[in-house]
């Protein structure tokens, strides 16, 4: 039993690392906030060429059969460096289509070559007899329309793919890492990976989850910095019980989430009986770091966290997007003390 | 312990209210820029035309000459009949104007206090500095005396509207060997169109610009603009930081009460009421805006008997801080999955960009953290 | 528009708090814990004698005639110093007892020659047509059984007296300062005030609002001496951020349960229409102020504060106690957002 | 990262898990007094003669030589079996045993180790005084040497189960004068029979009277009984402290988790279930437990890789403790008008005292603000 990354995590997570600053840093929302997609074509196939996407998938569908305890240390990074690119729809995109049995698609998104998008629903969306009919809003949508969609947890396990082919209306988003649109679905067929739903759908709540342990992670660390080089009162501020303090909470904080997330992946590789409990005690513990420690590093860095030049704000409002997935806090919650 | 407002008081609010409700500017207020200065320059205008402008300063100085409770009457209506704040005229009327009443020469009161109550003159706050922070006593642009000029080089941070300001009141450090860093400083009236001054927005979290850098190049400011004496600004900008703990975030708190039962609505609406969690969060933040008026009505009578506002303001502050964010969560919380789309604070249902703007609650004037040492420290009386 | 106490005012604090601390000390609490009542005969006659329990009765019946403003400083005395006795349930008593025109019984009540209890439902009491029936607590249940009942806030307001006389089972409570038992009511009358109940419900949500206040600013206050008096690593612990905050914090929720307390209450003797909706904000935010201080005030004095010897838990259990009157924070904060 | 335990594991939890169920005590645990304490140590002693005393302890100390995870099972499934907590026995187990595994003479460890294991020997904590609390390093109580014995006078307090106890690990102060007031503390072996101490019961909060005063007048201890170098202690002490962040308090946790699921059974009897905010604050708090176990095992992998635990036990500890806290906050809120009665916490409903009681788990062990300290300083590196 051993929860602590092997030299191998650990050089993936440094491998990890050294494609997001490259291709997707933090500073690059700032410089594309009005360009039509977050990553340029040229930078998305970088991250896709390591392998980023595909790490999940088998060889039959370009990835390298990693388990997911592999790909939360990925998606953690990602939270912990706040990069921008959909990762998140087009892993679980690869997996719903190999679970089509549509290994050219998977291949496609794990290359980098396809995006996918990810549909959130608006109240009043429905899903039934697998056709969406409803007002949704659709975050990063890919050109040829294919997106993500998934139900809220415990409320169906269903997760699929939808074309987004109607018209749609571009709107600000809260978060700039991402573009937004709202649509109205139609009696829109949603592609459901049928019996593969539920696995895939755990998948995606742990790589939620992670992104989110990534976040509350990246602030405790950000936080942490500054209150060692920030000087007020001729000391560093972290001498300071009030920032030492918060920011040994986010140390906690960020500690619980890292280790549900690690305890859960590794519960869903060996086949446990608990991973669904476990990986929803994960996203809830996850969400609620990330919220948290986005905040108190925004606090710890006064002022200057409060401009659009620090990056304390993308954690905010990446915590902010992320938590809306899944049927958000409410459907988690419910889906937790009922099982 | 006697809540009743006078008969005089409930016919003074009668009057504010019906006035409002006739002259209320009907046009959207511009969010930004000189069209925002223009908007904000004639609603004060108009203000003080029909004698709203300035209730209780002092009649000399252009005012009404009436009490704080009137001034608070003001204030109370002012945010319930929704009204904008006027931002870009905060400084003049709630820092620089009282600062100005307390400290000034007669010349520069009779210079500038009727101007700002007649919406001539914006002012903005020259404070912090970037290597200064919450350690506001450690700044460090530099005022040489030259003749009879101060000649100041340095930089500001986090001061508003900056770029529509005509006038500053602005901190420099005159002299580095005093016995501590809170001596050596001066208060100085600084003319914003004076060469060598530039002037650089800040974007902040939620995408506006109302916050400027200010750089200073050799700008040279007569001596006769500095208030109180040179070398002793420590003590003027005290007292200007507790002015604004009076009644000048009433609107705002008022503002605040209207959100919340707005909120509810919004709850209402999206069938919400009926969770359990959501409705007991929005009575809880009822209860904590009636409170947060009860603690100002308290602190008023407490000024009443006190020449300046002692350090108790700092618990309001805090209060009304950390109930502004924790409302702004609530708003995030409720709007659901709407939360995804940026509507700016300009919008009446801008929620999202409420909540960003709210993260600088916290530490604007002050954050919770100094609040905190300031409550310890000077209303508890605790060792430092 | 004065909410600051006027010298009359300040006079009377000073006498309660005279009387209270002859009579009526927290210590007593530990020095009674197996005495039958928590005040003897004695003490509570004295307590009586300087008003306390008649404040706001009329001349006629034995009171002094004065407005809830008065009252509520009072009760506010009484949690700052955490001093036993049934005040709350005496006062109520004997505003009924008004109501229904029973001046001698109200005198007697005030004299301290009659004392009231409480009784607080369990789930499944009902209360039909003025009769009670199903299972409560009974809290300082006098000999010969007089007790207040009230009703959750906006459920019903209905006040009244009730008579306690099947046999009741005595068990420990939480808080020493009383003593409880439980009942089953079997259609059992409840003598109601009728058209005043509304108001006596408000003064007493008033009473319970202050006294909880009260409790909030004992902490502070006990917190903020301890924290200059105690050394620890050479100098007073308040000098330490997370002790000072913490009193920071706690001198807020002191002030702000405090102010709205005496801002619904000068409501509620000017007759103003919102008194309701201004009484139920105090209690909210004087349940939350008094639970959250008397916690923090132990976690303050440390291990000192876990002792039975040291007032701190005396604080922690009042809360408990009397945060659950009136239908606890469910209905009290039900009724808030409905009106 | 591989979560599976080995087959030879999973077979060790299937036995420790059919033996507890047949061999675990069927009387109720007497709460107090040495009807408590011959009841922990005849269990003690059950559990020694079937081998499941000192898993993780090496064999030479009687112990069964097995890794920190076969301990880590032992006390999942304690847990799991709603097996009381042998309070009493903790601190020769947890503290004073690995701390003279660890640090004391072959004698010490001869006279002392085997007979922990074998429920011969209640330890306690002579640590904390009423003048130090958080600043153990204070401490006082002095001792001289005197030919080939210390002389102790001085005070402890916050001792759990003095009266009970047959020996104590001991800080007395042996020289004022160091550099630092952490030189000059020796850890010693104190046997509570010795004539000279005195031993008095604190009421605490929730009535009961596991934590004593211990006085000590010229008590006279072999120097022989020294762990460690005389002057050299708060080395010693500090092992001690941290060796009570590894599985200890495993057993502890999953009576959480348990506990957490009892609320939930209970919300249910109510009909609470049905409350939102309830229902999340519930479904939060087993959220909660399962990171706490997750939190857990990371220390278990990690301290494997070191000798002797880190500063990172403080997370957990932290966490662990506000945890507690929290549920009983939560147990209170699901009682309703339940909770006016006090219920000892040796009743399985005894949410009350329960609740009373878990005040002391943010103070007792290093309070939370201690644990903050070191969590800013040591695994985070702050400056002090």
């Amino acid at each position: 039993m051993y929860l602590l990354p092997t030299n191998e995590q650990l050089e993936l997570i440094a491998v990890t690392n050294d494609v997001l600053t490259a291709h997707a840093p933090a500073e690059s929302i700032r410089q594309r906030r009005d360009e039509p997609v977050a990553v340029s074509d040229h930078d998305w196939r970088a991250l896709a060429e390591v392998g980023l996407l595909g790490l999940g998938l088998p060889e039959s569908a370009g990835g390298v059969g990693a388990g997911i305890t592999d790909e939360v240390l990925v998606f953690s990074e990602i939270g912990r460096t706040v990069a921008p690119g959909p990762f998140l729809p087009c892993v679980v995109g690869a997996h719903v289509a190999l679970a089509a049995e549509d290994h050219e698609l998977a291949a496609a998104i794990a290359a980098g070559e396809q995006r996918v998008g990810m549909v959130v629903g608006m109240p009043g969306l429905a899903l039934t007899q697998g056709r969406l009919t409803g007002p949704a809003w659709v975050v990063d949508l890919p050109e040829h329309g294919l997106c993500v969609f998934a139900t809220a947890l415990g409320g169906g396990d269903a997760v699929g793919l939808v074309r987004v082919q109607d018209s749609t209306v571009a709107v600000a988003a809260v978060d700039p890492a991402v573009r937004l649109a709202r649509a109205e679905f139609t009696d829109t067929e949603l592609q459901r990976a049928g019996k593969g739903s539920a696995v895939i759908l755990t998948r995606m709540t742990l790589l939620v989850a992670a992104e989110l342990a990534g976040v509350a992670r990246g602030c405790s660390e950000a936080s942490a910095k500054h209150a060692k080089e920030r000087e007020q009162f001729g000391r560093p501020i972290g001498v300071n019980q009030a920032i030492k303090h918060a920011c040994a909470d986010m140390a906690v904080r960020a500690e619980a989430a890292a280790a549900q997330v690690s305890f859960a992946a590794a519960s869903c590789d060996a086949g446990h009986a608990d991973t669904v409990l476990n990986a929803s005690a994960a996203l809830v513990v996850a969400v609620d770091a990330a919220q948290r420690n986005a905040a108190a590093n925004l606090q710890v860095h006064g002022g200057m966290g409060f401009t659009y030049e620090h990056d304390a704000h993308f954690y905010v409002k990446r915590a902010e997007r992320l938590r809306l997935l899944l049927g958000g806090r409410t459907a988690q919650l419910a889906a937790l003390v009922n099982s | 312990m006697d809540l009743d407002f006078t008969p005089e008081q409930d016919q003074f609010r009668e009057e504010v209210r019906i006035w409002l409700a006739e002259h209320k500017p009907t046009e959207q207020r511009p969010h930004s820029g000189t069209e925002m200065r223009d908007y904000d320059l004639a609603w004060q205008r108009t203000q003080h035309e029909a004698g709203w402008a300035g209730i209780n300063w002092p009649v000399e100085y252009g005012g009404r000459g009436l009490s704080l409770q009137e001034q608070l009457i003001w204030f109370e209506e002012y945010g319930r009949a929704g009204l904008p704040s006027m931002d870009s005229c905060f400084v003049g009327l709630h820092h620089a104007g009282p600062t100005l009443m307390s400290r000034a020469t007669e010349a520069q009161k009779s210079t500038h206090l009727a101007s700002i109550l007649r919406g001539e003159e914006i002012w903005c706050q020259g404070f912090s500095e970037p290597g200064a922070g919450s350690d506001l006593a450690s700044l460090r642009t530099k005022a040489l005396i030259e003749g009879d000029e101060l000649v100041v080089n340095g930089q500001k941070i986090w001061t508003s509207h900056a770029h529509l300001a005509d006038y500053q009141e602005l901190l420099v450090r005159t002299n580095s060997d005093g016995p501590s860093k809170h001596h050596g400083i001066t208060w100085v009236i600084c003319d914003m169109r004076s060469p060598g001054i530039e002037v650089r927005p800040i974007e902040t979290i939620d995408g506006a610009h109302h916050f400027c850098e200010v750089f200073y190049d050799d700008v040279r400011i007569p001596l006769a603009n500095v208030v109180g004496e040179v070398d002793q600004g420590w003590q003027v900008a005290m007292s200007t930081l507790s002015f604004e703990r009076g009644t000048a975030f009433t609107a705002g708190q008022v503002r605040l009460a209207t959100t919340v039962d707005e909120l509810i609505e919004l709850a209402r609406k999206f069938g919400l009421l009926g969770d359990d969690e959501l409705q007991r969060r929005l009575a809880t933040a009822r209860a904590e805006v009636a409170a947060l008026r009860a603690m100002t009505y308290v602190g008023v009578s407490r000024n009443e008997r006190s020449a300046t506002p002692g350090p108790e303001g700092s618990i309001v502050k805090l209060y009304f801080s950390e109930l502004e964010k924790s409302v702004a969560r609530l708003a995030m919380d409720l709007l659901g999955t709407h939360s995804l789309e940026l509507t700016s604070q300009t919008r009446s249902d801008g929620w999202t960009g409420r909540f960003l703007e709210a993260f600088s609650m916290t530490i604007g004037g002050g954050t919770s953290e100094i609040q905190r040492n300031i409550i310890g420290d000077r209303v508890l009386g605790l060792p430092r």
